[in-house]
């Protein structure tokens, strides 16, 4: 221990730290009620449960929704808060309120009690006894919505954090819920348990990199604020291994959660076994809060060295794009195939990061609302076209539901079709918007692979589209189940995605003032 | 210019239809009882709104009937901007009045003929969104809008010749026209996002200036970027238009309801491509070479059209063979510039109106027939429906270019400006237009020899009757378009008309009696001939004869579904089965070489995704090694 | 010593983890090899610490090891359900999501 | 490194007074083997039998493992929050009040949830 360090001082010589309650509220509900949700759990009875956990987590949700707008309506200058660990800016605002909304929509569909997408007791054995009883019983688990809450509120700080211990910690908050609520599917229950295996496995394995990656940037910097990071490398102060080999490592813990190739691996598996719900949940709103981190990290800690990261950048979304785009072609299941088109998107977002401008932050920024909104209408009706063994999540079964339920099967299409990036859905506005900074920023050969990657993309879409309008429905076929919750929330899902298509400028001008000045840090 | 009036309103022209379908798609069964009639009434207050507009137009001195509407910004990023917005212009108006006019007539036919089925209110949906899309297609001041309204009406074709899907033949020929449309789309997009990366606009009035005057961002690019924008854009107008290579869609189409083959895939929907090209005229002016592959494509498909149109039996294949080539004379007269537009212009709105009379009189023979479309089955009909026979005759007449009918103006124009291109290439499109009027006259004749005239063919319990009057009244108003509209348009003053959108208005003087018009009326008149002799004077046998090579061939659609297969698909599986040696039974929604290259690869890398838990982390280690090595190697 | 070497050992130690979780098939073996990485990093950090001479990387030793405390819990009860309905710990055996 | 001779040397005695017992019974005591004597030592009841493999543990081993770690760790917190205590004052004294009401949040879920209870 160095010599300058007091173990025992006098009273007050450790001043106590400014915390900004106001702006941490957002965060700081989600949190509470979390713990509440916990308390309920502990104190409610039985039949009360869920009666009381749904409401509590939407009230909750709109709340620090509600304040998240306030803070952004107050226009007043941005600087870090509690003690510069947290920095509530515009971006931050800005993919807080998506992820709030996208969580908002994603409760609809997880509090869906007429299908009931999460199993009745988690211990109980698949096919056992115990299982048979506590399903007849009408038994939920109804520790989804504090789970759920918690990895919400993982979410929110995720972006925000700025600095890497935070940012540990936030990354931790928000996996360990998901891990769990992955291995939570009533049916086909060996699969939910194995997804949730990988993607626990892989998720520690991962996030063991990001923090190596920090240890070694606070070895390089001496601290593990973004702002002290960037600065010291702006010196040039020798060192660069320590700070190269921690920007690297970093961003494979950073990648991984965003699923760019090679990180990708766990995507199709764990979004194909997780229940639907929670599938929605991490393809929307885990998607945009981890994009926010790297946006973060990349904006703010390592800007001035944009010419070491680049290139890998660059290489690291070229295939993400291809892979993605490529290896959704012959997929036959529902879930995996959307499960890769997450991936072929986050390779377009990418590009958007690469750009490194103003432009392409609130493009990216953008293209994360639009295509959160778009994926989760689509896993919601994923959700509805059931059979008798829960979701006919195989494509083969979704053939001629275009005859059978028309409307279903066209709002289907036209979400594949916004995320194909037709014209006049909020998909062709968002990549439009992100390949247009790629360009300025001088990354038009990642464009030209971006576009082609949307090419092949839009191949496998129109494929389903012609298995559910062209070939002839099978004579056992599943059935749509139309509820009013999951109703709403493709209703809303389908909302967004034509306005952000026919009217996208609003969104646009949002992102842009979001985005106008940069991250605080 | 901004448009003021009732021309300010144009978007009313889109959204009545639009309305009209959402009420009719979003109201279900309980609107079933009006349904028709507010189908109806929402395409005939579009269409006087058109007609307002176009009186409002004429109002106008020439140089100032370019309006503009400006709906609103769709979205701005960066220095890219997209306004969407409607044009008025003579070009647009008469496509307007085309559309609204044709297919109110066909609405209200449509009403009698679909009285019987179940779904008429869906039909009439359709019908009805059909409308709002070539509206916008037309009306749009952009690329984008252009785009949209083409995927508009493609979508709307395909639920319409999908109609009656319990029919396997409609669900298979729906599915053909969707994957064959994709092909031209791509086209498009391609064509309008070059033009987007090139000018950084999709604007008609930035990229090809003011009407004629051009003035336009296209003059200031090269002649290369030029072309490749052109035959891009012909890609587009050959998948919607129904010529080669992409020509095999519209005959199965003719799976739809009858209505349908008269109103899009013979009056409007298949003739978008002529309007694209004329409309894109300012960027063909500038590639020559464009311009002469768009000659080529219509001087082939209307040849191919009108020999697939001698082999047919069934009476709509044949008017659909018929329709190919009809378009393919009009893409001939838009690829020979400013000379040809006001001709292809006209001839499409004359043939508009002629085809839609014709298929909607096959549709009476039809309905009169149990829906039996075999020629051979009919015969001697000219007394059972008089008035089918007589409108159904004017079409005949018009079409085949009889003088003073439409189409003889229209035609003879085309035939002369293909003369007048001049050179080797002029003649050799004059005779191939020359050739293809004389084998139109044969075909037109050999269809009205064997429906109309001779011994009856049909079987006893088969009851011919002329069609209630919801029917015949727009055989009859169609018909009189057939008799005078080619002529108003040619010898009144349409091409001053047209003359500040697409120039060239000295050109389009008519000479009543010159050579290439004697040589057609001769031409004509021997095709006339010959059907009689074969189809008139002679007994027809109710089975067809083998017939001679060329018969055969266009029974089977001159093999273009063949040379579709042999050409594209098996060079394609085979390279698929080379560079994937193994066998790929996933692949199976794969149609063409490419994609099944891509889909094998795909099938490759997939298996990479063993689900060991413990590969996907040496993935993750590898990648990290990777992505660290780079790092540290380009700092070096 | 110098802390040197100290990073040597924790660079040691991480690649030691990093390849168990690949060459090991136990999944709470596995697992204990992301601990050991995670355990790996707390050296680096503390190690760090005595370089800069200040504080903050034995601050972050205590929520690492907070946090891999948590982890453990979390992956303790997946790890045990997957195994009561498969009666095996084996990651191998977890494969039938693939492709 | 005067100071810490004594300990040293303190050390070193007792390991050597540990091994020479133990050595020493070894060498000299008598040695008479029976059944009994070679049994596993179960503080004086019978050996309970042990299934083929060795047997596993309960899943409630677990479970109480589990619980373990969860509580035990938080004192990692604790401590250095009690030592600091004088310097930092009434906002870590509230600070740490939170805390340990969350954590006694979760202690509640788990007693009323039956996590504590053996059976």
């Amino acid at each position: 221990m160095s010599a300058g360090v007091h173990i025992i001082a006098a009273p007050g010589d450790i001043p106590a730290p400014h915390i900004e309650y106001g702006q941490l509220a957002p965060m700081l509900i989600v949190f509470g009620v979390a713990v509440l949700g916990v308390l309920v759990e502990a104190l409610a009875g039985r039949p009360w449960r869920y009666r009381i956990q749904v409401p509590l987590a939407f009230a909750g949700l709109l709340a620090a929704f509600v304040w998240t707008i306030v803070l952004a309506w107050r226009h007043e200058p941005f600087h870090v808060a509690a003690m510069g660990a947290l920095g509530v800016d515009g971006p931050t605002l800005f993919l807080q309120g998506t992820i709030l909304v996208l969580a908002l929509v994603s409760l609809l569909l997880i509090a869906e009690r007429s299908a009931a997408h999460f199993t009745a007791q988690a211990s109980a054995l698949p096919g056992s006894e115990a299982e048979q009883q506590s399903m007849s019983a009408g038994i939920t688990q109804t520790e989804i919505f504090p789970l759920m809450m918690f990895a919400v509120g993982g979410m929110l700080m995720f972006p925000a954090s700025n600095d890497l211990l935070t940012m540990f910690v936030a990354l931790e908050v928000l996996s360990l819920p998901l891990y769990l609520l992955c291995g939570l599917a009533r049916r086909r229950r060996l699969l939910s348990q194995e997804a949730a295996v990988k993607y626990f496995l892989l998720g520690a394995f991962s996030s063991a990199f990001f923090l190596y990656g920090a240890a070694l940037l606070y070895g390089y910097a001496g601290s593990v604020r973004l702002s002290d990071i960037s600065a010291q490398a702006g010196q040039g102060a020798g060192g660069e291994t320590l700070l190269l080999a921690g920007i690297a490592l970093l961003s494979v813990g950073l990648l991984f959660k965003l699923g760019a190739v090679p990180f990708h691996m766990w995507k199709p598996d764990v979004y194909q076994g997780a229940p639907t719900p929670i599938t929605a949940l991490m393809a929307s709103c885990t998607l945009v809060s981890a994009f926010g981190a790297l946006l973060r990290v990349y904006y703010v800690g390592f800007e001035t060295l944009r010419w070491d990261w680049r290139p890998a950048m660059w290489g690291v979304a070229i295939i993400t794009m291809v892979v993605g785009a490529v290896v959704a072609i012959t997929q036959t299941d529902i879930k995996r195939m959307l499960a890769y088109s997450s991936i072929a998107h986050a390779g377009f977002l990418l590009t958007g990061v690469v750009a490194t401008s103003r432009q392409g932050l609130s493009g990216t920024l953008f293209y994360l609302a639009a295509y959160g909104f778009t994926t989760i209408g689509a896993f919601a009706v994923v959700t509805m076209v059931r059979d008798a063994g829960g979701e006919a999540a195989h494509l083969s079964r979704w053939a001629g539901l275009g005859r059978r339920s028309p409307v279903i099967a066209g709002v289907f299409a036209f979400f594949l079709l916004a995320m194909a990036g037709i014209p006049l859905t909020s998909g062709f506005t968002g990549k439009f918007a992100v390949f247009s900074a790629a360009v300025d920023g001088g990354a038009t050969p990642l464009v030209v692979v971006g576009v082609l990657a949307s090419a092949i993309a839009a191949f496998f879409y129109v494929r389903v589209i012609v298995v559910m309008f062209f070939s002839d429905p099978e004579a056992d076929g599943p059935s749509v189940v139309v509820s009013p919750a999951t109703a709403t929330a493709v209703a809303l899902g389908l909302t967004v995605t034509v306005v952000l298509g026919v009217l996208p400028q609003p969104v646009l001008d949002l992102a842009g003032t979001a985005a106008s000045q940069m991250f605080v840090r | 210019m901004k448009a003021e009036g009732i021309q300010a309103v144009a978007w009313l022209l889109i959204a009545l239809p639009l309305a009209g379908a959402a009420i009719l798609l979003l109201g279900g069964r309980r609107t079933d009882k009006w349904g028709h009639l507010l189908g109806t009434g929402m395409s005939l207050g579009a269409f006087v709104v058109g007609l307002a507009m176009f009186v409002q137009m004429l109002g106008y001195d020439p140089e100032e009937r370019r309006r503009t509407i400006h709906l609103y910004e769709w979205f701005t990023v960066g220095h890219f901007k997209l306004d969407m917005g409607l044009l008025v212009d003579p070009l647009s108006i008469s496509f307007v009045l085309l559309i609204t006019g044709v297919g109110s007539l066909i609405h209200i036919y449509s009403i009698g003929y679909m009285a019987e089925d179940d779904d008429r209110r869906r039909f009439f949906a359709y019908l009805n969104l059909f409308v709002a899309a070539m509206l916008l297609l037309v009306l749009a001041d952009n690329y984008v809008g252009l785009f949209i309204g083409w995927e508009g009406v493609g979508l709307a074709s395909y639920l319409l010749i999908g109609f009656w899907q319990h029919k396997p033949s409609a669900a298979t020929a729906a599915k053909k026209a969707f994957v064959v449309n994709r092909v031209g789309d791509l086209g498009m997009v391609i064509a309008i996002s070059l033009m987007f990366a090139t000018f950084g606009t999709v604007s008609f009035t930035q990229i090809l200036g003011e009407g004629a005057h051009h003035l336009g961002m296209v003059e200031q690019v090269g002649q290369g970027t030029a072309t490749a924008i052109g035959l891009l854009l012909l890609l587009g107008a050959c998948g919607k238009s129904a010529q080669l290579p992409l020509q095999s869609w519209l005959l199965d189409a003719m799976e739809g309801p009858t209505p349908v083959s008269a109103l899009i895939h013979a009056a409007t929907m298949v003739t978008a491509g002529v309007y694209l090209i004329v409309r894109s005229g300012p960027i063909f002016e500038l590639a020559p070479d464009a311009q002469l592959a768009v000659t080529i494509v219509g001087a082939a498909t209307l040849l191919a059209g009108a020999i697939i149109g001698c082999g047919k039996d069934d009476i709509k294949k044949a008017l659909a063979g018929s329709t190919m080539s009809q378009i393919g004379y009009m893409v001939l007269a838009a690829g020979l510039g400013p000379a040809g537009y006001v001709f292809a212009i006209a001839h499409l709105i004359a043939h508009g109106f002629f085809k839609a009379g014709l298929f909607l009189g096959a549709g009476s023979v039809m309905h009169g027939m149990k829906n039996d479309v075999n020629m051979r089955h009919y015969g001697g009909l000219r007394t059972m429906m008089v008035i089918t026979w007589a409108t159904f005759g004017l079409g005949y007449l018009a079409i085949i270019g009889f003088p003073g009918l439409s189409g003889f103006f229209t035609k003879e124009g085309i035939i002369a400006a293909a003369f007048d291109k001049g050179g080797t290439s002029g003649m050799i499109l004059g005779g191939c237009a020359l050739l293809g009027a004389a084998i139109t006259a044969y075909y037109m004749s050999r269809v009205m020899f064997m429906t109309f005239y001779g011994e009856r063919r049909w079987e006893e319990d088969v009851h011919p009757h002329e069609s209630p009057k919801v029917m015949t009244v727009p055989l009859m108003l169609l018909a009189l378009g057939s008799l005078f509209a080619g002529g108003f348009l040619v010898l009144g003053s349409f091409g001053h008309f047209l003359e500040p959108v697409v120039g060239g208005g000295e050109a389009h003087g008519f000479h009543l009696i010159t050579a290439p018009g004697i040589a057609a009326f001769v031409l004509m008149v021997i095709g006339v001939a010959i059907a009689w002799r074969q189809y008139g004077a002679r007994k027809v046998p109710r089975e067809a004869p083998a017939g001679s090579f060329l018969t055969v061939a266009a029974r089977k659609d001159l093999y273009g579904d063949a040379i579709n297969e042999s050409l594209i698909m098996r060079p394609g599986q085979w390279l698929t089965r080379l560079a994937v040696y193994f066998d790929n039974k996933g692949v199976d929604g794969l149609v063409n070489g490419l994609a099944a290259g891509v889909g094998g690869t795909s099938g490759r890398v997939r298996r990479l995704q063993t689900g060991f838990v413990r590969s996907y982390a040496l993935s993750m280690f590898l990648g990290a090694a990777v992505v660290v090595a780079a790092l540290l190697v380009v700092n070096v | 010593m110098s802390p040197g070497h100290y990073l040597v050992l924790s660079a040691l130690l991480f690649t030691i983890g990093g390849v168990g979780v690949l060459v090991r098939r136990n999944a709470i073996v596995v697992f204990m090899c992301v601990e050991l990485m995670l355990n790996a990093t707390n050296l680096a950090f503390v190690s760090f610490a005595r370089m800069h001479g200040n504080l903050d990387g034995q601050l972050i030793a205590f929520f690492v090891m907070v946090v891999a405390a948590a982890e453990v819990v979390v992956g303790l009860a997946i790890i045990m359900t997957i195994f009561r309905t498969r009666r095996s710990s084996s990651v191998d055996d977890a494969n039938l999501l693939k492709y | 490194m005067d100071l810490y001779v004594p300990i040293v040397v303190l050390g070193a005695l007792a390991f050597a007074f540990a091994a020479g017992s133990v050595l020493m019974a070894a060498f000299t005591g008598p040695k008479r083997w029976n059944r009994a004597k070679l049994e596993a030592y179960e503080c004086g009841i019978e050996p309970t039998p042990q299934p083929v493999g060795g047997g596993r543990f309960p899943i409630k081993y677990y479970l109480t493992a589990m619980l373990f770690i969860v509580f035990d760790i938080e004192i990692i917190f604790l401590y250095p929050w009690a030592v600091a205590f004088e310097s930092m004052g009434i906002f870590a004294l509230v600070e740490m009040a939170l805390f340990i009401v969350t954590v006694l949040v979760a202690y509640a879920y788990i007693w009323r949830r039956g996590g504590l209870e053996w059976d």
